[in-house]
């Protein structure tokens, strides 16, 4: 087997060279699409929970907009849906090789991002004045743990956010190689669709 | 390595919560006990409150246990068990806590008594069926009949337990740490075992015996309120003029109605 | 150390004893089977000097046969067993002519409520026992279940019948006694430190007896 | 992904495997990134768990079989657990739910996942390392404080969780029913840290077997151990994240007073049992299908001879991996669920027996015209089969849903559950570490204390656990601190004493097993290149094989198994070992 080190620079977004061929992609992004599969279950476990229990005791929850504000949090969702486009703007930009576009647009979602986070916790911090707390039955119990976690989520991944635009203005990422961006890219479209859906079941209905 | 930081954080969080907890139940933590700093302990003054707890008019039937199901507590009795709730013994009542409510300096702390209050479980029934006991004083749990029985003591203020005793003959000791006014107490093993303590923060209490006396010994000079209370017939109090070293008396009257 | 189930004193004892001794057979002759092939093989083809194993890769009409035929039997089972799972679970399937009966399993201890003499539940003559479950014989009860505190099972092993008592849930449970004798009711799921403790006798009676019983319990007002 | 922090010479993929090794003690041993070096780290931890669960085990067996007596030694323990060294019930019931959980979470599932799974999946199929090796770091150090804070459980007032390792509410989250508070939220806490830790362990095994297996090791020549610990790691990925939310909201319960499984406030117990099983029914898989995997591999070996249907045990081994997801409900027959939905999971359960023949007739295919070498792994492996097929035959009573009416919740299921994973996973096991030791320690195990502990272990397991059938069909209930209360148990109570007996003498053969494991690591003798003479690709590299594992990239040119090849003189052929042309590489399948 020729030394295959030469070719260590060049082709480093493929899969791993000199291998059986598998999935078709490098590790890293495999490595994300098979995490995510374990926390679309995660989401599943607890929004099976809200949607088992609001079926079987339905009167426990209110009607909508009654105890959660929803014209706030409609905004919200707009924003995060918003990070998600700047998310693929910095994917875009860097595949062009346009490393300032992909500084720009990293920081953009990193602080959408996070006043995403900001707004839930004022919204959490209102809510609980307002006695809505999660020992008040099963509306709140649900409520704030799904949302809790998937606020979590979010914070995860705006620290990852921070940590990738960091190594971006390192000069870490090129045309050439820019798999921390892909791959948390994946992850932050990942955590944009489970509030899509947690939007819906939890405040619309 | 973030990951880890964080779990050994939560390791050592654990670890020296689990230990810290672990000393204050099981033994007695003296300064915990003591309410306020105040003077400090004074020996125990010679007076003393005696008298006798009557029952006037026809004591209410005590409800019958059906103890089938426990041959072992059966067999202790030749009739048919009865819950001693209101326990009258030829006019006098038992089975009634008496404690100083109000008089003490305020301020002042006392020695916890070094004996132990015992509560009896005997015939699947509790003896005394309701005592006091002062915050920081051991409460021997004995268990003389040879079946399970176990103490579910559900405070507020102290730290619930909920221990068993699986043979004759043996005995725990719990220690309350706070006074609280009613500790419910009872056996889940059989439902019909109840028992209230009061901890109290000084040691001037008596329970009246079957024959309805009682004494509160080492009370200092004064005047005070004695509480005497009945778990069914409620409470009455009395103020009672205790000299330097002899003995005053309180008797209490406890009618049928119970106010 | 027997395989007999002990004796039982219901009309689901026939029904389950009989599936039972049927899988019996089945999963002996099973295990007969493959550990005497194993022990055979293991003798048969030790390794001996000079001989070498058969260079052979599997047989798709063995893995077809063996397939097949276990999955022929499993759907037997499976056949046979709905039919009396139903007849015995089925919750449209209380006999009309049950005595209703309402056991309230609590942290150590069963409260059994009775009907009393009218027969109904929720009238003034009903009377409540402790751990005490007395039938009459030959007499349907349908008795439901209602736990306090933690999930308790209502077991009879006399008289196959195994039920969890969920707090928060009303569970109907059937069975007909069919002889006159003692039996033990015991708790099968974990309910916390008493759970070995919570054993009530299980009496059944002739119907005259029965009454008699009824009539002096019904007299002794019983504690809460 | 080349790093440039510290050390140079991080594995490089595809580029030369192996470099000088420049890593310091700490970095090498402790906080190292090589799989190999996690896999013994796994292996010393889960051993120690292992030996904790059957201690465990030990204080169980004797009060019931000497209920209320003093138990000696048992003046050691503290006066919340046994007086006067009589143990007491509520300790009883956290005995109980902790040598489940040990033996489950820190015993089985870290050897045959954490120990085998990290060190033969690169090995196996040929790569350098796994896909992400500083995330396999943190799996394993993830691993270690769940370890420490499920310990710290006994010491905490009200003692540990005693609800029962499947810590069924509303016991569980109400301290006032199970006098339990810190002990339960511990145990919580724990399983939670234990799942991140086997979900970043599951997508480093899926993404290293997809995606770096050399050259020519095609998915049909995978040997079958890394099909099993594929599909495992698959069911890890999947099965771990319910429970992690499972718990979470039961840890909510307790602290924070949500009321997802109280009844009072509209919870329901039967959702946590739904949760659990959900999770539940994948992990007993979890815990059996690498056993099933390396027992193929090993007795494939013994009897040299290719495995009986190779494709059909693919198939198995995925048939088991999708039906697993779909029988969960058979743990709840009793439980108070709607009894139609008893009948579905019984036809689901009754399919998912189906697999399991499959594979138990494909090893006795693969023992028929062996030439059966009867060397320490083998013994371990045969009996394996033998006992899996007891664990088998004795799941159809409770499949069958009237049979089950009676014997839910006796001890006939621990008799099954302690067929399948000690007769089944533990043999596995111990027909693993004895197989593999020599790759990881260069040296060989003692063969004569090997067979000593064998036939000891398998007279003294059955001894213990067979009898359990017949106490389970005599309506032993299981959990119960004192049988002599029931007038019907007192007969059988002789059997118990059997039990505790052969419970105690299995435990001291056991010492064998650990003093034979220790002492070899220095005085075994020097292992052979290839000591059982197989076909792996593991055994073409060094022992222990170098950080990096491969001089060059290895190219595989057959299926795992081609002992006794008629192309070649010696009884067994390498799946990298190059034939002069003409000759075919593998033989037509079938």
């Amino acid at each position: 087997m020729a030394h295959a080190g030469a070719l260590h620079d060049e082709d480093v977004m493929l899969p791993p060279p000199g291998r059986e061929p598998g999935a078709g992609v490098y590790n890293e992004k495999l490595g994300m699409w098979v995490f995510l599969g374990s926390e679309v279950m995660f989401f599943t476990a607890l929004i099976g929970t809200y949607i088992i229990l609001r079926v079987a005791h339905p009167t426990a929850w209110k009607a909508p907009g009654v105890v959660l504000a929803v014209p706030i949090t409609a905004i919200n969702t707009f924003l995060l849906i918003c990070s998600s486009v700047t998310m693929v703007k910095a994917f875009a930009s860097v595949q062009d090789g346009n490393l300032s576009g992909l500084r720009k647009w990293l920081i953009a979602t990193v602080l959408i991002g996070s006043t995403f986070v900001g707004v839930q916790v004022y919204e959490y911090r209102h809510l609980i004045e307002k006695g809505f707390v999660p020992s008040e039955g099963l509306y709140g119990s649900t409520f704030y743990t799904m949302t809790g976690f998937h606020g979590f989520h979010v914070t995860i991944g705006v620290i990852c956010l921070i940590f990738v635009t960091w190594r971006a203005f390192q000069g870490r990422y090129s045309a050439k190689d820019y798999r921390g961006v892909e791959v948390i890219g994946l992850y932050w479209h990942f955590v944009d669709l489970v509030w899509i859906i947690l939007f819906t079941i939890v405040y619309l209905i | 390595m973030r990951q880890v930081l964080i779990g050994g954080m939560l390791l050592t969080v654990a670890a020296c919560g689990g230990g810290g907890e672990k000393a204050g139940s099981d033994t007695a933590t003296p300064a915990g006990a003591a309410p306020a700093a105040g003077a400090a302990p004074t020996a125990m003054a010679g007076g003393s409150v005696t008298g006798h707890v009557k029952f006037d008019g026809a004591a209410p039937a005590n409800p019958t246990i059906d103890m089938s199901e426990e041959a072992a507590c059966k067999g202790k009795y030749t009739g048919p068990a009865l819950d001693p709730v209101v326990m009258v013994t030829n006019g006098m009542l038992g089975n009634v806590v008496l404690y100083v409510k109000s008089g003490l300096p305020a301020g002042q702390t006392y020695p916890v008594p070094s004996e132990p209050v015992v509560i009896d479980q005997r015939g699947c029934l509790y003896h005394p069926r309701a005592l006091a006991i002062m915050a920081g004083q051991k409460l021997e749990i004995k268990n003389s009949d040879p079946v399970l029985h176990n103490i579910k003591a559900l405070p507020t203020k102290n730290r619930p337990f909920n221990i068993s005793q699986p043979t004759e003959g043996m005995t725990t000791t719990r220690t309350f740490t706070t006074p609280e006014d009613n500790v419910p107490v009872e056996c889940n093993v059989h439902g019909w075992m109840h028992s209230n303590i009061i901890v109290l923060p000084h040691p001037f209490f008596a329970v009246s015996g079957e024959d309805g006396s009682f004494t509160i010994k080492g009370l200092p000079a004064g005047t005070y309120e004695i509480e005497a209370r009945h778990a069914k017939l409620g409470t009455k109090t009395m103020s009672v003029t205790v000299p330097a070293d002899g003995a005053a008396t309180a008797d209490f009257t406890f009618a049928a109605t119970g106010t | 150390m027997s395989w007999l189930l002990p004796h039982g004193a219901s009309t689901f004892v026939g029904e389950i004893d009989w599936l039972y001794y049927l899988i019996l057979w089945i999963t002996g002759i099973a295990f007969v089977l493959v550990e005497v092939l194993l022990v055979w093989f293991m003798i048969r083809y030790r390794a001996r000097p000079g001989r070498k194993a058969t260079y052979y890769h599997g047989n798709t009409r063995f893995e077809i046969i063996w397939t097949s035929v276990t999955a022929v039997v499993v759907v037997i089972i499976g056949v046979l067993s709905a039919g009396r799972w139903n007849r015995i679970k089925g919750r449209d399937m209380v006999p009309p002519n049950a005595t209703p009966i309402v056991i309230h399993a609590k942290q150590f201890e069963w409260l059994v409520t009775y009907p009393g003499a009218d027969g109904a539940l929720g009238s003034a003559d009903d009377f409540q026992v402790r751990s005490q479950l007395h039938l009459v014989v030959g007499q349907p009860v349908s008795v439901l279940l209602t736990s306090e505190d933690a999930i308790h099972s209502f077991f009879i092993p006399a008289f196959r019948i195994k039920q969890d008592a969920v707090p928060g849930m009303n569970i109907r449970v059937w069975f007909q006694p069919t002889e006159v004798g003692e039996y033990e009711l015991g708790c099968a799921e974990l309910c916390g430190l008493g759970h070995y403790r919570m054993r009530a006798t299980v009496t059944v009676h002739s119907r005259e007896d029965f009454d008699r019983w009824a009539r002096d319990r019904a007299a002794l007002s019983v504690n809460k | 992904m080349a790093t440039t922090i510290g050390h140079v010479d991080e594995v490089t993929l595809g580029g030369a495997e192996v470099h000088a090794d420049t890593r310091s003690f700490v970095r090498k041993y402790v906080f190292s990134t090589d799989h190999k070096i996690i896999g013994i780290q796994f292996l010393i931890m889960s051993l120690i768990f292992l030996l904790l669960g059957g201690v465990l085990a030990m204080v169980i067996r004797w009060q019931l079989g000497f209920p209320k007596q003093p138990m000696p030694l048992g003046g050691v323990l503290p006066e919340t657990m046994a007086p006067g060294g009589v143990v007491l019930p509520e300790f009883y019931n956290s005995l109980v739910t902790m040598h489940g959980t040990f033996m489950v979470f820190f015993a089985i599932m870290p050897l045959l996942v954490g120990v085998f799974g990290n060190y033969l999946i690169p090995l196996k199929i040929g790569a350098p390392d796994m896909a992400f090796p500083r995330i396999n770091m943190a799996s394993f150090w993830i691993a270690v404080p769940a370890g420490f804070l499920m310990l710290a459980g006994f010491f905490v007032e009200g003692g540990h969780a005693a609800a029962g390792w499947t810590s069924y509410a509303p016991l569980s989250e109400r301290s006032d029913l199970s006098g339990v508070s810190m002990g339960q939220i511990l145990w919580c806490i724990s399983l939670i840290v234990l799942g991140l830790s086997s979900i970043l362990g599951s997508f480093n095994y899926i993404t290293t077997i997809i995606n770096m297996r050399a050259p020519g090791m095609w998915w049909f020549r995978l040997p079958l151990s890394i099909w099993s610990l594929f599909v495992t790691a698959i069911l890890v990925l999947l099965a771990m994240p319910i429970l992690s939310g499972a718990i979470i909201m039961l840890l909510f319960d307790q602290t924070i007073g949500t009321h997802f499984f109280g009844p009072a406030q509209g919870g329901q117990p039967l959702l946590w049992q739904h949760l659990f099983w959900f999770f539940g029914h994948p992990e007993v898989y979890i815990l059996i299908l690498p056993a099933m995997g390396m027992a193929s591999d090993i007795i494939a070996n013994g009897a040299r001879k290719p495995v009986f249907g190779y494709t059909s045990m693919v198939l198995a081994i995925l048939g088991i991996g999708v039906l697993g997801w779909g029988v969960w409900g058979h743990h709840m027959f009793m439980s108070g669920m709607n009894p139609t939905l008893g009948t579905s999971f019984m036809i689901s359960t009754m399919l998912i027996a189906v697999p399991s023949a499959i594979k138990v007739f494909n090893w006795l295919g693969t023992m028929w015209m062996g030439n059966i070498r009867f060397h320490v792994p083998m013994l371990h492996a045969i009996a394996f089969v033998s006992m899996f097929t007891i664990g088998g035959l004795s799941g159809i009573f409770m499949a069958a849903t009237p049979v089950d009416i009676y014997i839910h919740d006796t001890y006939f299921i621990v008799a099954h559950l302690h067929y399948v994973l000690f007769g089944g996973s533990l043999f596995a096991i111990f027909a693993a570490v004895t197989f593999w030791y020599p790759k990881m320690f260069g040296r060989m195990m003692s063969p004569f204390w090997g067979r000593v502990h064998f036939f000891l272990t398998f007279i003294f397991y059955n001894l213990v656990f067979f009898p359990m059938h017949n106490l389970g069909l005599h309506g032993h209930m299981r959990r119960i601190y004192d049988p002599t209360q029931y007038d019907f148990l007192k007969p059988v109570q002789p059997i118990n004493e059997l039990i505790s007996i052969s419970a105690f003498l299995l435990f001291a053969t056991q010492l064998i097993f650990a003093t034979n494991f220790i002492v070899s690591w220095f005085k075994g003798a020097k292992a052979p290149e290839n000591p059982w003479e197989d076909n792996g690709l593991e055994w073409t590299v060094p022992s222990p094989p170098p950080h990096g594992n491969f001089v060059s990239v290895p190219h595989v040119y057959r299926a795992p198994y081609e002992y006794s090849s008629p192309f070649v003189t010696e009884d067994f052929l390498p799946q990298n070992r190059e034939l002069p042309e003409g000759v075919p590489s593998a033989a037509p399948h079938s």
